[in-house]
């Protein structure tokens, strides 16, 4: 992707850097849980033990148990798979149509980017929530729905950052000279305006994650995000909810890995901005 | 600047054209007859209809499009099909919780996240900043849905120092109601002034590496002034774009907030009118919650002419 | 943690009491509802909720039904029944009069009935009217109702919060602004937040002892928890959070009253969409279900198993449960007999309310068990309304059936069970024509028992009425013969 | 005494060493020199004596002003002296002033803080420093931002930041650099009249030897940190004992030597490239929902031929129009009017793909030596590039022998084609570019300002370059340029352009000795010449 020298220099600077550094540890140790919850759990999420419901931390539920007895340490690792899948499945969805668009948009600039800021504008004025809320009820409650529902809102952020990206690449003078060697847009796009936003696209895919993972809570916490059987961490929060007072284990821990997944993802990116691209200023709300 | 400003006036109004259609047609598409819902499931299949007649759902669709635009550009939004009292009604009631609640929670992100950009950004470097900046860096990873529940369970609950929820409603007193919306604003705004707090300082250090601030320093101006003459108005951009988007997100956002809180707001009443198939509700609190956006943004980017000058000539 | 909110709890506790302990009786209640009415006229709307406002308090009807289920006189203060069984003649109260200061008499009985019949009426519950012939005003304290055919629960429809008298003039407007002939009328209505009803001084029968009752809207359960605890409103008659109650239950400062309702809670299936057109396949999976387990799981222990769809405190009931006692050996034997020796996919639709939803995802997990997937689908109630019931494009579902006397829903047609079976029609239709209490018994529990057999649905549980209020407030029904709360009897102790 | 006396400044960042003992005196009334090229530190001192070094920055030794070490002082000490007793003007006007305060602010700010002055008097007294610099109050309020002045008017509001309290040390750190040659020496004239008039010490730092030698007493030369060569500046520089002296002196004055048969590529087919009425003009802004300010035209009717080997210069300021016309003869604007025909084939009406055979015979060369490539890719890569316009491709083989043919010819070791650019320097960088416009042997190589980034000794590398390709492959040049140095060193023809029109042509020797516009007459008055100003100052000195 970047000079070998270059790729070194980054490399150690990375890991000299202490926000990427503790990012970068909780997004592993996040992604081995989640591969781990594929082979193994402490108890299988799917059986119940309603006699065992409500049991606070033990030895043998490090985390207790919720309403079904089920054991919640089991929950948050499979439930992880549930928030990765989602928060990455939009932020894909987000930069594989939000990408093309800002590049083209720049490339071509005059009405093609004049209709793709209106269309921005117009995503942009719908409050994020509520229209999730609205495309649910549309399309009914679910994983699949909760994924469309994020990643509609990420293309216009990948579109924005792309094109922005792009246009401060167009006067460059290699891409003149590339002009001048008789390149299309289209070739000069992938040849040189692509890669070298790479980095900004990388940091603000990271973002966008950390926001899809806690855009994924709260739909499933209002009851729109993936559906049961399958563990979700914004599902235990709501179910947590009117038992806060005789198990409050069952609201700590999903609560906390959501902090500590969307925290070590922001620690990731920032850590990821100042190794890759110091200039660059977070756009998020 | 005249020019600009009906531009982007123009530009508002045919988003929110744009955004009629799209939510007409969305709503269109949503499953479930909101005669029948009513009704019940012992209802009779007349009934239905001579309700369905009664609601004007009969009515093709383009013919339903048209008079609900029409009606919204005379200030008629129609009347809800479950309340049966017109839609502007209900809205105006939900605002009146929603608005302050949205406008406290800004006003508490703001008052607190700015001071803190500040305080962290001309002590850079030093165990202060990197320690408020690590406890905004938690900040933003919470989500405030949860965080409400532990403001609940804590201060409501337990210490009884505010109501736990609801909403007695203004002729109750402004410190009544104002009481009850306390809690509701920390939890939507705490958050909120951590991300602020982070894009403060990191605006302001953006800016302490420019040019015109070693100009400033050369005529003999502190650290300090610097900072609050030349830095601040400056670092003011990302701040107000920011600000322009947490406005939008608090007000429509708070639905998660005003459940835990059971607060009778606009976001509560968007959903129970989604699940309600309360369409004509749905519509109208959508529309006017993008036209609020869309106001919004309309104030920051004028706000930007305001900060810099440079903008102000812009055709 | 846990030691945390135990303590936090146990001192809010401690500064509810003393705050409560000074306060002399009141004359004024708060009540919890889940659900707001979408209106407050309650021929109008099928919502519960309107009914659990307006019924007895704001409105009456001819007949009214009483915290036992019993029907006792109304607005009619006596009545005749003719030999045929077709003649009802009402003698109405007099000097009653609306809260509009209109006179009551025979001709709103009569304005109420037809216009509840009539073709372009959106009365949610019109079958009850529908045995009606005609309705004829004798003198202004006198109403004679003709049916077309003897009818043994009229009496008793005509209790039905649907069944209300309504005047002519407030008719249009009782949605907004509802006028009724009860002991309260209606005063504000906070949209999302609060009604209000106030004493009507004016009241024809004896006089309610609270000068005020709030009917504040809290649907989320936590946040219920929250409001009795913290004080905020003093009675909940459906408290919606089952796992809340043992904490009330342990609290002195709560009465928890465990009731039953008329909620038979069941898992429908599609009776022509195979596999469950097989008996087979419908047997297997009502013995599949473990009704203690998942009472416990979903309910928290409230709520009583049925074995058929009829509530248990009714004196017609029988047990049936035994026909379809949990055995998972039996179900898959069923099930291999059936031609699905490793079960099959399906889905199961679940609309919002919690025992859906958790007795949803309970009842999947134990169909896993003998090989059925059921995939879960979360619905709306519009969505539910118009895909299950009316579209009848399902295959398994969950839900409460809460009319009182509904046992005749399996005989109608196309309705959503799709489940059709000649004798138990003829049972219902002569149940319908019998006024005799002891030959109705009889035939309630012939129709039991063929429902037990026919397995259209597997039988849960009869939903509890999980009451908590204030251990000062009296007068609260314990039982939800009906959906309503009837404020005429409630008063705070001393 | 000195009014400033550094003696053994050391400067380390981290490992780095960027001053390495540093002796320097400025007396009072007295224009000193410091010069050097880039990464030499002169900067660096200039920072060290204000104390506004970026942080992580360690000094040793000492400033002494008027006798007091400031590197000892407090931080309250230093703000007292900075703009009171010390002023200092930055290389790059247009991001030094703040751009949300108006400029009356600006300059007031300053005054206000170290005299106590009400409001009404500090805008009293700023109103006459700007009306000093050149800024009449009448012509530029108080209430003007930055953005409302051009560069060399915003230079103009810094010194006045910098000179509204009469310090009595300046220092100006490149004040000049990023202005054309005309400004450059009205900004110079300006110091040099108000350090007249106040007897300021002026510590003027540059780059560029012929720029200093008009106006300095004296000279220090600096080189990675270290002092090279100090003293008074006619000696210095008449008697360039000091090589390294020497080397910036001679690099200044460069000429590449250039056979003198260079046009005997011209064939009888007429131009290489010949322009015919060319215009291009911008639409105006948009003023109301109908009316616009009226159109600019950038290149305004411009008709000219270049023959083939022929080496041409187009001088102008900067805004004159003439990276506009460059753009438009390479194909990547499009005229608005006129016509453009290369090799006797019009093109300016051509399809990309049609474009294909032109753009081969037509290469570039841009100004700034660190943006021209993508940093992502080797050198290899990077100079092929053009290839891609020949109409077969090439074996990897040809490919290769092709990248070495070229990179041969602009003097880059073979080995180098797998490096990346950040590895070059920047007068590499500038052979490589120039390795790409080769690489496809074209007639015309259109440079726009190739030589104005680097240092002076690169400068004359290049230069030396262009000079020998030019004689060794016939290659004919169009040359964008603002400094007639360049072009005297390399053209045959000059072209001067002057608001999008040509106003003077001819052969370079005679329009640089006489020139006859009023453009081009401004242009070779304010062009540096170590040489004339040398002689000036003997003749000065008697």
């Amino acid at each position: 992707m970047s000079a070998p020298t270059e790729w070194q220099a980054n490399i150690s600077k990375a890991f000299s850097n202490r926000s990427f550094v503790i990012g970068l540890i909780i997004t592993v140790l996040l992604g081995l849980m989640a591969a781990l919850s594929f082979v193994w759990t402490p108890y299988a999420v799917g059986s119940f033990d309603i006699l065992g419901k409500l049991k606070p931390p033990s030895p043998a539920h490090w985390l207790g148990t919720d309403h079904f007895g089920r054991d919640i340490l089991s929950m948050i690792m499979v439930g992880s798979r549930n928030s990765i899948a989602v928060a990455f499945v939009s932020v894909v969805i987000g930069a594989g149509i939000g990408v093309p668009l800002g590049l083209w948009a720049a490339a071509r600039g005059g009405i093609i980017d004049e209709a793709l800021m209106r269309f921005n504008d117009l995503v942009f004025a719908f409050p994020a929530l509520l229209s999730a809320v609205m495309i649910t009820a549309v399309f009914g409650p679910g994983a699949i729905n909760a994924i469309i529902a994020i990643g509609i809102f990420n293309i216009p952020v990948f579109a924005r950052v792309a094109r922005g990206a792009a246009l401060s690449l167009w006067p460059r003078e290699y891409i003149l000279a590339a002009k001048a060697a008789g390149k299309s847009s289209l070739l000069i796009t992938v040849e040189h305006i692509l890669p070298n936003m790479m980095n900004i696209l990388v940091v603000q895919g990271t973002i966008q994650f950390s926001l899809g993972i806690l855009a994924e809570a709260g739909l499933s916490y209002v009851g729109l995000g993936s559906q049961p059987p399958m563990p979700s961490w914004g599902r235990m929060l709501f179910e947590a909810q009117t038992m806060i007072g005789m198990a409050p284990h069952m609201a700590l821990y999903p609560g906390l890995a959501i902090v500590i997944t969307v925290l070590g993802l922001n620690l990731l990116g920032d850590g990821l901005r100042d190794v890759l691209d110091p200039k660059m200023r977070r756009e998020r709300s | 600047m005249l020019n600009y400003v009906s531009k982007r006036i123009l530009i508002g109004i045919l988003t929110l054209l744009a955004a009629s259609i799209v939510v007409f047609i969305v709503l269109e598409i949503v499953p479930g007859d909101p005669a029948r819902l009513m009704l019940g499931m012992n209802a009779t299949e007349d009934a239905v209809r001579a309700l369905q007649q009664q609601m004007g759902l009969d009515q093709p669709l383009l013919v339903r499009y048209f008079s609900w635009i029409g009606g919204l550009l005379t200030g008629d939004f129609g009347k809800s099909y479950t309340y049966s009292v017109p839609v502007l009604n209900l809205i105006s009631e939900r605002v009146a919780v929603s608005l302050p609640l949205a406008l406290i929670s800004l006003f508490l992100s703001t008052i607190i996240a700015i001071p803190v950009g500040l305080f962290s950004a001309s002590r850079r470097g030093t165990m202060a900043d990197s320690g408020t900046m690590a406890i905004a860096q938690v900040g933003v990873a919470i989500p405030n849905f949860w965080f409400a529940l532990l403001l609940v369970y804590v201060f409501a609950v337990s210490l009884r120092l505010v109501p736990a929820g609801g909403f007695p409603g203004w002729n109750a007193g402004i410190w009544a109601g104002f009481k009850s919306l306390i809690l509701p604003s920390i939890a939507l705004g705490l958050p909120q002034a951590a991300i602020l707090a982070r894009v403060t300082r990191s605006a302001l250090l953006d800016v302490l590496g420019e040019d015109y601030i070693r100009t400033a320093r050369a005529k003999g101006l502190t650290r300090r002034k610097v900072l609050y003459r030349h830095a601040l108005r400056n670092a003011l951009i990302p701040v107000l774009t920011i600000l322009g988007l947490q406005f939008a997100f608090l007000l429509a956002g708070t639905i998660i907030i005003e459940n835990v809180f059971y607060l009778p707001g606009l976001g509560r009443l968007v959903f129970q009118a989604i699940t309600q198939r309360d369409l004509i509700v749905v519509e109208g609190v959508v529309m006017l919650l993008v036209a609020t956006v869309i106001l919004v943004n309309l104030l920051v980017d004028l706000s930007y002419a305001l900060v810099d000058p440079r903008l102000r000539g812009r055709p | 943690m846990n030691t945390f909110w135990k303590s936090a709890l146990a001192a809010s506790a401690l500064v509810l009491l003393s705050a409560t302990a000074s306060l002399a009786a009141k004359t004024d209640l708060v009540l919890g509802v889940v659900l707001e009415p979408p209106h407050l006229d309650p021929t109008a709307g099928a919502a519960t909720a309107i009914g659990e406002v307006v019924y007895a308090n704001v409105f009456e009807g001819l007949t009214r039904i009483n915290a036992k289920g019993e029907v006792l006189p109304a607005l009619a203060e006596s009545w005749t029944v003719s030999e045929d069984g077709k003649v009802y003649t009402f003698k109405l109260h007099k000097d009653v009069k609306f809260h509009d200061g209109t006179a009551f008499d025979a001709q709103d009985v009569k304005f109420s009935l037809d216009r509840a019949r009539d073709d372009k009426s959106v009365n949610p519950q019109k079958p009850l009217f529908a045995a009606i012939d005609t309705v004829e005003v004798v003198d202004p304290l006198t109403v004679k109702v003709t049916l077309k055919q003897p009818n043994g629960d009229f009496l008793y429809n005509m209790g039905w919060a649907a069944a209300v008298i309504v005047a002519p003039e407030s008719a249009d407007t009782n949605k907004e602004k509802p006028i009724g002939t009860g002991p309260f009328k209606f005063d504000t209505w906070a949209k999302g937040s609060q009604i209000v009803i106030s004493r009507n001084p004016a009241y024809w029968g004896t006089p309610v002892a609270l000068d005020k009752a709030t009917f504040r809207i809290i649907p989320d359960p936590a946040a219920a928890t929250a409001a009795l605890l913290a004080g905020d409103v003093q009675a909940f008659p459906v408290f919606p959070s089952y796992e809340a109650v043992p904490q009330f239950q342990a609290d002195p400062r709560f009465k928890v009253v465990i009731g039953t309702t008329e909620g038979e809670t069941v898992l429908g299936m599609n009776n022509q969409k195979p596999p469950f057109d097989n008996l087979k396949v419908r047997q297997a999976i009502g013995h599949a279900i473990d009704r203690k387990t998942l009472i416990d799981g979903a309910m928290f222990g409230l709520g009583t198993p049925i074995g058929s769809f009829f509530p248990p405190h009714h004196p017609a009931y029988i047990d049936l449960t035994a026909e379809s006692a949990y055995d998972p050996a039996l179900s898959k034997k069923l099930l291999a007999e059936a031609g699905h020796p490793n079960g099959f996919k399906t889905t199961l639709k679940l609309p919002p309310p919690v025992y859906a939803r958790r007795g949803g995802e309970i009842i999947a997990a134990e169909l896993r068990e003998i090989g059925v997937e059921a995939e879960i689908i979360p619905v709306e109630w519009a969505q539910w309304l118009e895909q299950v019931f009316k579209g009848r494009d399902y295959d398994m579902t969950i839900v409460s059936h809460t009319e009182p006397n509904d046992l005749n829903i399996f005989a109608r047609d196309n309705y959503y069970f799709n489940y059709t079976s000649p004798a138990f029609r003829e049972v219902i239709k002569q149940i319908e024509a019998t006024s005799d209490t002891a030959k109705r018994t009889q035939l309630y529990q012939q129709a039991q028992k063929i429902l037990a057999a026919d397995a259209p649905v597997a039988f849960l549980f009869q939903l509890p009425k999980t009451g908590i209020w204030d251990a000062k407030v009296e007068g609260l029904w314990e039982n939800g013969p009906i959906p309503a709360n009837d404020l005429t009897a409630v008063k705070w102790a001393e | 005494m000195n009014l400033l006396e550094i003696s053994k400044l050391t400067l380390r960042s981290g490992a780095f060493e960027a001053l390495k003992g540093i002796d320097l005196s400025v007396r009072t009334g007295e224009i000193r020199a410091l010069v050097g090229e880039s990464g030499s530190g002169k900067s660096m001192t200039a920072l060290s004596i204000m104390k506004l070094l970026p942080g992580g920055a360690r000094t040793g030794g000492h400033i002494r002003f008027d006798g007091k070490d400031l590197l000892t002082a407090s931080e309250a000490e230093m703000c007292r002296l900075r703009g009171n007793e010390i002023g200092m003007v930055f290389q790059e006007p247009m991001t030094a002033l703040n751009p949300v305060k108006t400029i009356g602010e600006q300059v007031a700010e300053g005054i206000r803080l170290h005299t106590g002055a009400t409001r009404a008097i500090a805008e009293e007294q700023t109103r006459a420093i700007l009306d000093r610099v050149g800024l009449p109050p009448e012509k530029f309020p108080l209430s003007r931002y930055p953005h409302e002045l051009s560069g060399g008017q915003r230079q103009r509001v810094v010194i006045a930041i910098a000179c509204a309290l009469k310090p009595r040390l300046l220092i100006a750190d490149e004040p000049t650099t990023a202005l054309d040659v005309v400004l450059q020496a009205q900004i110079l004239d300006l110091l040099q009249s108000l350090v007249d008039e106040e007897r300021m010490g002026l510590l003027l730092i540059s780059h560029d030897l012929a720029v200093v030698a008009g106006m300095a007493h004296s000279i220090t030369v600096l080189r990675h940190g270290e002092v090279m060569d100090t003293g008074e500046t006619t000696q210095i520089l008449s008697e360039q004992t000091h090589p390294y002296t020497r080397q910036l002196a001679q690099a200044s004055m460069h000429v590449p030597e250039r056979t003198p048969h260079h046009l005997v590529h011209t064939t009888p087919d007429g131009p290489l490239l010949a322009i015919r009425n060319l215009t291009r003009t911008y639409p105006g802004r948009r003023k109301g929902l109908f009316g616009r300010d009226p159109d600019f035209r950038a290149v305004d009717d411009v008709t000219f031929d270049i023959k083939p080997g022929q080496s041409t210069a187009l001088v102008g300021r900067s805004g004159c129009g003439k990276s506009t016309l460059a753009r438009m003869v390479l194909a990547l604007d499009h005229p608005t009017d006129g016509q453009i025909h290369f090799a006797g084939r019009r093109i300016d009406k051509l399809a990309p793909d049609d474009l294909r055979p032109v753009r081969r015979n037509m290469q570039v060369v841009f100004q700034d030596p660190y943006g021209s490539f993508n940093p992502r890719h080797k050198a290899e890569r990077l100079i092929a590039e053009p290839l891609y316009l020949l109409d077969r491709e090439l074996s990897d083989g040809e490919r290769r022998d092709r990248v070495h043919r070229a990179l041969e010819r602009v003097g880059i070791p073979r080995a180098d084609k797998d490096k990346y650019p950040h590895e070059f320097s920047g007068g590499q960088r500038q052979r490589l570019a120039i390795a790409r416009a080769i690489i496809t042997e074209p007639k015309l190589i259109v440079a726009d300002e190739p030589v104005s980034a680097l240092d002076v000794s690169i400068r004359a590398q290049i230069l030396d370059l262009f000079a020998d390709l030019n004689d060794r492959l016939g290659i004919a040049y169009l040359f964008i340029t603002h400094d007639l140095a360049v072009a005297r060193a390399i053209t045959d023809t000059v072209m001067v352009m002057s608001e999008g029109k040509i106003v003077e042509r001819g052969k370079t020797e005679e329009i640089l000795r006489q020139p006859l516009s009023e453009a081009g007459r401004a242009l070779v008055r304010a062009s540096p010449d170590l040489h004339k100003a040398l002689a000036r100052r003997i003749t000065e000195q008697g």
